[in-house]
């Protein structure tokens, strides 16, 4: 059942007289997961805020179902099912981590005309929020106001808040990055499951998670793809190696 | 006791009415390096910020090189030659990258001027490509790489690294390691947080292990390396 | 004995306040001299700071009319806080005196009964000058205001008769309200080389607007006409600029009469400052409530009687006797007068008992 | 309008423009750089203005009160931030606001309890009271063209304070994270304080330099305080040039727009800025 | 604290607000009556200020935007109908509302504070400077409207009374709306915008639209809130435009701490009670406000409304939040 989902199309986007992604191709297919890996300033993440709609791309298409998305902004794209969560944390400080994710799960049926119902009370957005908040491992936290919790504490807000949103194509910033290794290991078998029914974009420097989850890599550097391909290919390649991986360690 | 550079001693660190630290003391010496372990929430990052003056720990006392800084205001202790890597980089976005890494540049305490804009040129090649960009601008890496060299500018007898690797790739983690150890050899001090333990043990001569505000292990890393039934128990591996 | 309760709403804060005081003390002044009574009653003030903010102002004359229930609103000095005045004063029948604000309105249109000014209305002092201006030779004149109904009103008056008298305004200029950036102005007036120039100012924007005209090198060349408020309370603050500058006004330094020299020498002693026309306004504002309280039965206040005898007074002012038209507004000599040695010398009558045209003024006939 | 009279139109506007970026200057520093929302900028202005009516009338000569005035008007700042804004930072920036409005009601009735509610003049330094003859029946005070210089010099002295110093990074730096500037040995209290100090003596001194035009009178403050926060906005939040650029645009607008438009004039500055800000939505010369 | 408490606080005060004219004299219900006037205007900005984030100082537009339409449309010398005008003031204020905040709207921060002045500030020299406004020194509304309602007179304004009735069930109905509006998942979106807009949009909320949705609404009540006026006191000036007035409503709103309505209304009570107070006390009334502004941001870091919790606090120890 090899779909594909979402797919970039020679996506190419300048800063000035920097190129950060150049002619940059990536499909992602439902139940796959497809690593983005690459040095720090490679421009991962300026391919996944083109992706997300949250930076325009100076050239290149975007389709997500075999529609061209390019020209919506980055609200439109997420009616669409299109997820995203950033690799600086981006929350709701002063909320708490329940009213955080219950903000997500309303985005799916905002209501906005019905001005004389209480949205604590909006059943459907406050079941889809707890159920977030307890794959992402922050059960019993609910009630915190987010701005409180520690560093990696936000960071699996962060994710709870992607997963209310019901995506199903889900791109991911770093989620492990300030996360511990416990929560690490529990995100990664969250990922194993949630890519059963979405397509997946992950963007990590923990390769072990990465060899760990990833069916596709692409690596890359300097805004242009190096190589793409299964896991073993990655690992083997001596390219891979010299730009990203460092010698032994995972050679 | 001279070479004690920082001291902390039974820290109880309150937010509003949430006990946090639960009487913490920590100590490094000169040219010591500490790794500091323990799961998302426990208190790691508020016990760093309690001992630099920027949160006030209702209880207890902080010394730096033996003077007492428990009420000092947070310049007075970074002058006393502690630099600070916050975890969630804390660059100026409003500042260009060299703006970032020369506004607090100054020699050691002791005059020294090791770490020059230059050898941060070198170490960080990237940063110097993205020279006159806003540091708000920089990928989350490269910010990474510039509040790094930032501290470095700073010339500090102590350098602590909160989740310093975070958002790195590999090769730059390995570089930042290999920093880390040629400091150490330098003399300086290094305290560093991160949820790679390995690393952390085999790169730091001592192990501090915090569990919901309280040590509960301080020994040499060697132990915390050779018992992994350690790391199991508090970090939950 | 019987009491009558005056409320006095005038601006004690910002930009008008130095006015507020001088008429507030003006009219105090007329009291004290009348050992603390009008009329043969005892004088109980209420007072409110009315800020010169129109949109505060119904609520301020209601203070007076309903909390404190004064027999005598005496207000004020912005135009259009005096309207909204006007209104709660018509609406609830209270008597009330304006010993300022000038807009034509107050008693031509929205002129009541009830409503009494013992200073002047925009039309007045201008219309004066359009005469001067004509006599002196001038034929093509400038003018020059802020865009605001009192510099708007100064500048038709003005042109009224200028024109009448065979003169031609060439170019109304204004600015808005209140800039006093005048560079631009002076710019075009020296472009367009009228005769003369005429303009609309008050306060530090007037002492400003005169040196900034000398500065540039128009007074030597062109002379400056204006109604009095240009070089009234501003003579100091323009240094020497103003030496010269033509003026009308109801009033002006060394007036030759008895009333004056007996006020000016009691308002000395008393305040420690030299009195200006705002003054003399609250000081005759105090004497036409005397006169209409005089002019009425003892006991309990009668309204009725208080307002004709009002109507009817003469006022023996520092500025002159003067009497009221139909409308309630002054019928009196304007003078011309002329900037000399820091002072508003008089020099002239530039018209001698004139009356507001007081248009649209339902008393009138 | 002829050619020479477009001329000095153009002046005019010009030498307006330096004028409003005088009355800008300490705005751009305190508002733009450090962040205060400061409504009292007005009032640390007509403060200024009464401080060169007052020290002249002392000592005779506006040089010499510009000269103790600074000073006066510095530990003023210095004094004001130490008892005030210095628990304001941490909080919502609209406490700034409230605080500021709160201070213009009592230093404008402290003016009024201290030296009344007159107008006063105050003269020009014999040195610049002379004129330039523009035409055959125009001519331009030096005083003006004086003003225009010192505004030049204090856009250039401002701008490599805030760009080309350490002092000024760290002022920058300081108004996004102060945690972080202390932990980097920075005394950022000291810092703002003098900062802060710098922004109100700017403020009075721009009062000072401009009373002998404009005169000094009640409520003189609040005037200039809009078109202060209209030139730091135009200009981008932060920028020095900005606000001079912005200064000048609104002294295009003011001139031109009295003489071409006279029944929309109140309405050029406004349109200017709605225009400006809708065009670029963070000013003409924001920073990153 | 307990939401009971607080329910039953609201409704004493109700309570008190409704027996008001029985033992006030006719000028005090009349100034009571304008602070509610003013309430309603706090609260309406405090809707865009205090929960959305966006800090408006063109405010004042809308309110006397409204206050002309009455006076404008009403004829001379007769009763204007009391509900044609009241939605055709509204709906004035709110169109404008809508107009200007599609291009305000594309700005943030100090910048959107400038702009919707600079919108302010062109309407008011609109009304100040051109025939439109007939006077720059203002213009009367005559007569009260009349409330006839297909010939059924319910109640009359020209009664003070009845007047002040009116206008107090306005205050609550908007408080009421305004409440309901907040705790709705739209009154929740605006809050989300308000912490972190860009978070918002990349959930999959049109913000704009929102906004645009709030400043309009903010803008009609603001409307609601002119039109009261102008028939309180029948006179309308380019005043109300100024952006003093806008100013005095955001500071009404500050004193009264951000994000609360309550806090708005007890913002309108004590701004422009104190006001009163001081200046029948003296003539340097302003030295007293003054002090007592600055006082308040010192010592009350939440403004009014967080004065409750702040006694009760020291009264309970504990049970903080921050
Ligand atoms: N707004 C911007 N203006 C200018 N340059 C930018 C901007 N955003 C990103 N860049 C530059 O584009 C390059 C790619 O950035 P990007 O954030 O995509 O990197 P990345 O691959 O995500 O790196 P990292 O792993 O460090 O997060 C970097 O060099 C960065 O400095
Ligand atoms: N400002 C704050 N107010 C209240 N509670 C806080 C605050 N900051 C942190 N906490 C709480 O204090 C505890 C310790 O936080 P701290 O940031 O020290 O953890 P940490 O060990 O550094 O975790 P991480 O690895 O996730 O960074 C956490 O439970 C957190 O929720
Ligand atoms: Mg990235
Ligand atoms: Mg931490």
């Amino acid at each position: 059942m090899s779909e594909a989902m979402l797919v970039a199309d020679r996506l190419t986007r300048h800063f000035g007289g920097l190129t950060a992604n150049l002619e940059v191709c990536i499909t992602l297919e439902r139940g796959k997961l497809h690593a983005l890996l690459g040095p720090n300033g490679a421009g991962k993440s300026t391919c996944i805020n083109m992706l997300s709609g949250d930076l325009p791309p100076s050239a290149g298409r975007i389709l997500l179902e075999g529609q061209d998305v390019t020209g919506l902004d980055s609200a439109a794209r997420s009616h669409r099912g299109i997820g995203r969560s950033y690799q600086r944390t981006n929350i709701f400080p002063q909320f708490t981590v329940l009213e955080n994710c219950r903000l997500a799960a309303q985005s799916r049926r905002p209501r906005p005309w019905r001005i004389f119902t209480d949205a604590m009370k909006t059943r459907d957005t406050v079941e889809r929020a707890q159920a977030a908040i307890v794959e992402a491992g922050l059960g019993g936290r609910e009630l915190r106001k987010a701005g409180l919790l520690s560093h990696g504490e936000q960071r699996q807000l962060e994710i709870a808040m992607v997963l209310a949103t019901d995506a199903r194509v889900l791109l991911l910033d770093e989620p492990l990055a300030g996360m511990g290794s416990e929560e690490s290991a529990q995100m990664v078998e969250l990922l194993r499951k949630l890519k059963q029914n979405r397509a997946i974009l992950l963007v990590e420097h923990d390769m072990d998670a990465v060899f760990a989850v990833a069916d596709t890599i692409t690596v890359m550097v300097e805004g242009s793809v190096l190589e793409s391909g299964p896991p073993e290919q990655i690992r083997n390649s001596e390219d891979v190696q010299a730009a990203y991986l460092g010698e032994d360690e995972h050679g | 006791m001279a070479e004690m550079l920082l001291e902390a001693r039974d820290l109880h660190t309150y937010y509003g009415s949430s006990h946090i630290l639960h009487g913490v003391s920590f100590s490094i010496r000169k040219g010591e390096a500490l790794g500091l372990m323990g799961r998302n929430g426990m208190g790691k990052t508020t016990l760093i910020r309690s001992m630099l003056g920027l949160v006030r720990p209702r209880h207890g006392t902080v010394r730096v090189n033996g003077d007492d800084m428990t009420r000092a205001k947070p310049h007075r202790i970074a002058l006393a030659g502690v630099a600070y890597v916050p975890e969630g980089r804390g660059i100026f976005p409003n500042l260009s990258v060299r703006e970032n890494l020369v506004m607090a540049a100054r020699a050691g305490v002791d005059g020294r001027r090791e770490w020059t804009f230059e050898r941060v040129m070198e170490t960080f090649p990237r940063l110097g490509e993205r020279i006159d960009n806003g540091g708000g601008q920089l990928s989350g890496g490269e910010q990474q790489m510039l509040t790094i060299g930032r501290a470095l500018m700073t010339n500090p007898d102590l350098l602590i690294l909160d989740e310093a690797t975070e958002g790195l790739a590999p090769l730059m983690v390995k570089e930042i390691w290999k920093v880390i150890r040629t400091i150490r050899d330098t003399g300086i001090a290094t305290v560093v947080v991160d949820k790679n333990h390995s690393a952390v043990t085999a790169l730091t001569n001592r192990s501090v292990i915090l569990v919901k505000g309280e040590v509960v292990f301080d020994g040499p890393s060697e132990q915390v390396r050779q018992e992994p039934a350690l790391i199991r128990k508090h970090l939950g591996v | 004995a019987d009491k009558v309760k005056v409320g006095l709403m005038l601006p004690y804060t910002g930009t008008y306040a130095s006015l507020g005081n001088a008429i507030t003390n003006g009219f105090k002044q007329y009291v004290a001299e009348q050992g603390g009574k009008l009329g043969g009653r005892e004088v109980e003030y209420f007072v409110v700071d009315d800020e010169s903010d129109p949109a505060k102002a119904t609520e301020n004359a209601n203070k007076l009319v309903k909390r404190d229930n004064v027999d005598v609103l005496v207000g004020t000095v912005h135009s259009g806080v005096a309207l909204a005045m006007a209104k709660v004063a018509r609406d609830s029948k209270t008597l009330m005196i304006i010993p300022n604000a000038g807009a034509d309105e107050l008693t031509g249109p929205l002129c009541a009964p009830n409503v009494f000014r013992t200073s002047f209305s925009a039309w007045q002092p201008a219309n004066a000058m359009g005469k001067v201006v004509a006599e002196r030779g001038h034929k093509n004149v400038v003018t020059l205001a802020w865009k605001y109904s009192f510099g708007e009103q100064s500048v038709a008056g003005f042109k009224e008769s200028f024109e009448q008298a065979g003169g031609k305004v060439v170019k109304e200029l204004y600015l808005p309200f209140p800039n006093v950036e005048f560079q631009p102005f002076l710019t075009e007036i020296a472009n367009l080389r009228p005769d003369a120039v005429f303009v609309f100012f008050s306060g530090a924007g007037a002492a400003k607007f005169v040196k900034d005209y000398e500065a540039a090198g128009l007074k030597a060349g062109l002379p400056l006409y204006a109604p009095g408020f240009l070089t009234d309370g501003t003579l100091e603050a323009m240094g020497g600029a103003g030496e010269g500058v033509l003026t009308t006004l109801h009033y002006a330094d060394g007036l030759d009469n008895a009333r004056e020299k007996s006020f000016r020498s009691g308002y000395v002693a008393a305040y420690k400052a030299q009195p200006d026309v705002f003054a003399v306004q609250g000081y005759d504002s105090a004497q036409l409530l005397a006169a209409g309280l005089s002019g009425a039965p003892a006991g309990a206040f009668d309204k009725e009687a208080v307002m004709k005898a009002m109507s009817a007074a003469t006022i023996d002012s520092p500025r002159g006797s003067f009497t009221l038209s139909k409308a309630n507004n002054p019928v009196q000599d304007i003078y011309l007068r002329k900037v000399e040695g820091g002072q508003n010398k008089v020099i002239g009558v530039a018209a001698p008992k004139l009356a507001d045209p007081a248009r649209g003024c339902k008393l009138m006939n | 309008m002829d050619f020479t009279s477009f001329l000095i139109q153009i002046l005019n506007a010009l030498q307006y423009g330096l004028l409003l970026f005088l009355v800008a200057s300490g705005l751009t520093l305190v508002f733009g750089i450090m962040g205060i929302i400061n409504l009292a900028h007005g009032s640390f202005y007509m403060i200024g203005a009464y401080l060169a009516f007052a020290l002249t009338s002392l000592t005779g000569n506006l040089m010499l009160a510009i000269v103790l005035g600074i000073p006066l008007a510095f530990g003023f700042g210095a004094l004001l931030e130490k008892l005030l804004f210095v628990h304001l930072y941490k909080r919502d920036h609209l406490q700034q606001v409230l605080l500021t409005y709160g201070l213009i009601l009592i230093f404008e009735e402290l003016r009024s309890l201290t030296v009344g509610d007159d107008v006063h003049g105050v003269a020009i330094p014999d040195l610049f009271s002379a004129s330039i003859a523009l035409s055959d029946n125009l001519s331009y005070p030096v005083y003006r063209l004086v003003i225009s210089v010192v505004c030049i010099a204090l856009a250039v002295g401002l701008w490599w304070l805030m760009q080309r110093t350490r002092l000024g990074m760290m002022i920058r730096a300081g108004s996004f994270n102060r945690e972080m500037v202390q932990s980097l040995g920075v005394n950022i209290d000291l810092l703002y304080r003098t900062v802060f100090a710098l922004g109100v003596a700017l403020a009075a001194l721009a009062g000072m330099l401009a009373a002998p035009i404009s005169s000094v009178y009640p409520g003189m403050g609040g005037n200039v305080l809009i078109i202060s926060f209209v030139v730091v906005v135009i200009g981008g939040i932060g920028s020095v040039w900005g606000a001079l650029v912005a200064a000048l645009l609104v002294g295009f607008a003011d001139t031109f727009g009295t003489i071409l438009l006279p029944e929309l004039a109140g309405l050029a500055v406004y349109l200017l800025m709605a225009v400006v800000l809708l065009w670029r939505p963070e000013g003409i010369f924001r920073k990153g | 604290m307990n939401p009971r408490v607080v329910l039953s606080f609201k409704l004493a005060v109700l309570a008190g607000l409704v027996l008001f004219p029985a033992i006030g004299s006719s000028f005090y219900v009349e100034l009571v009556a304008k602070i509610l006037v003013m309430s309603i205007f706090a609260m309406s900005l405090a809707l865009l200020v205090g929960f959305t984030g966006l800090v408006s100082l063109g405010h004042a537009a809308y309110f006397g935007i409204a206050a002309y339409t009455v006076a404008l449309i009403a004829p001379e010398y007769e009763a204007a109908n009391l509900w044609f005008v009241l939605a055709a003031s509204v709906l004035a204020a709110g169109a404008a509302a809508f107009f200007i905040g599609l291009f305000v709207l594309r700005t943030k921060g100090i910048y959107f504070i400038m702009v919707t002045l600079a919108f302010a500030q062109m309407a008011y020299y609109i009304f100040h400077d051109t025939a439109l406004g007939r006077s720059s020194d203002g213009i009367y509304l005559n007569v009260k409207p009349d409330a006839s309602l297909f010939g059924w007179m319910p109640f009359n304004l020209d009664e003070p009374l009845h007047l002040y009735y009116f206008i107090l069930a306005a205050m609550v109905a908007v408080f009421v709306l305004l409440a309901f509006v907040l705790r709705s998942p739209f009154g929740r979106v605006l809050a989300g915008i308000h912490s972190n807009e860009h978070r918002m949009k990349s959930l999959g909320y049109a913000t704009q639209r929102y906004k645009l949705a709030a400043f309009t609404l903010a803008g009609a009540l603001a409307g609601v809130a002119g039109f009261l006026y102008a028939v309180l006191f029948g006179f309308v000036t380019p005043d109300y435009l100024s952006w003093h007035q806008s100013g005095n409503v955001l500071l009404m709103v500050i004193l009264g701490g951000l994000g609360s309505l309550a806090g708005a209304v007890a913002g309108a009570f004590a701004f422009i009670g104190l006001q009163e107070m001081f200046s029948d006390w003296t003539k340097h009334w302003q030295l007293l406000m003054g002090l007592v502004i600055v006082a308040a941001v010192l010592f009350m870091p939440s403004g009014l409304a967080g004065l409750p919790r702040r006694i009760f606090r020291t009264v309970n120890w504990g049970e903080d939040d921050e």
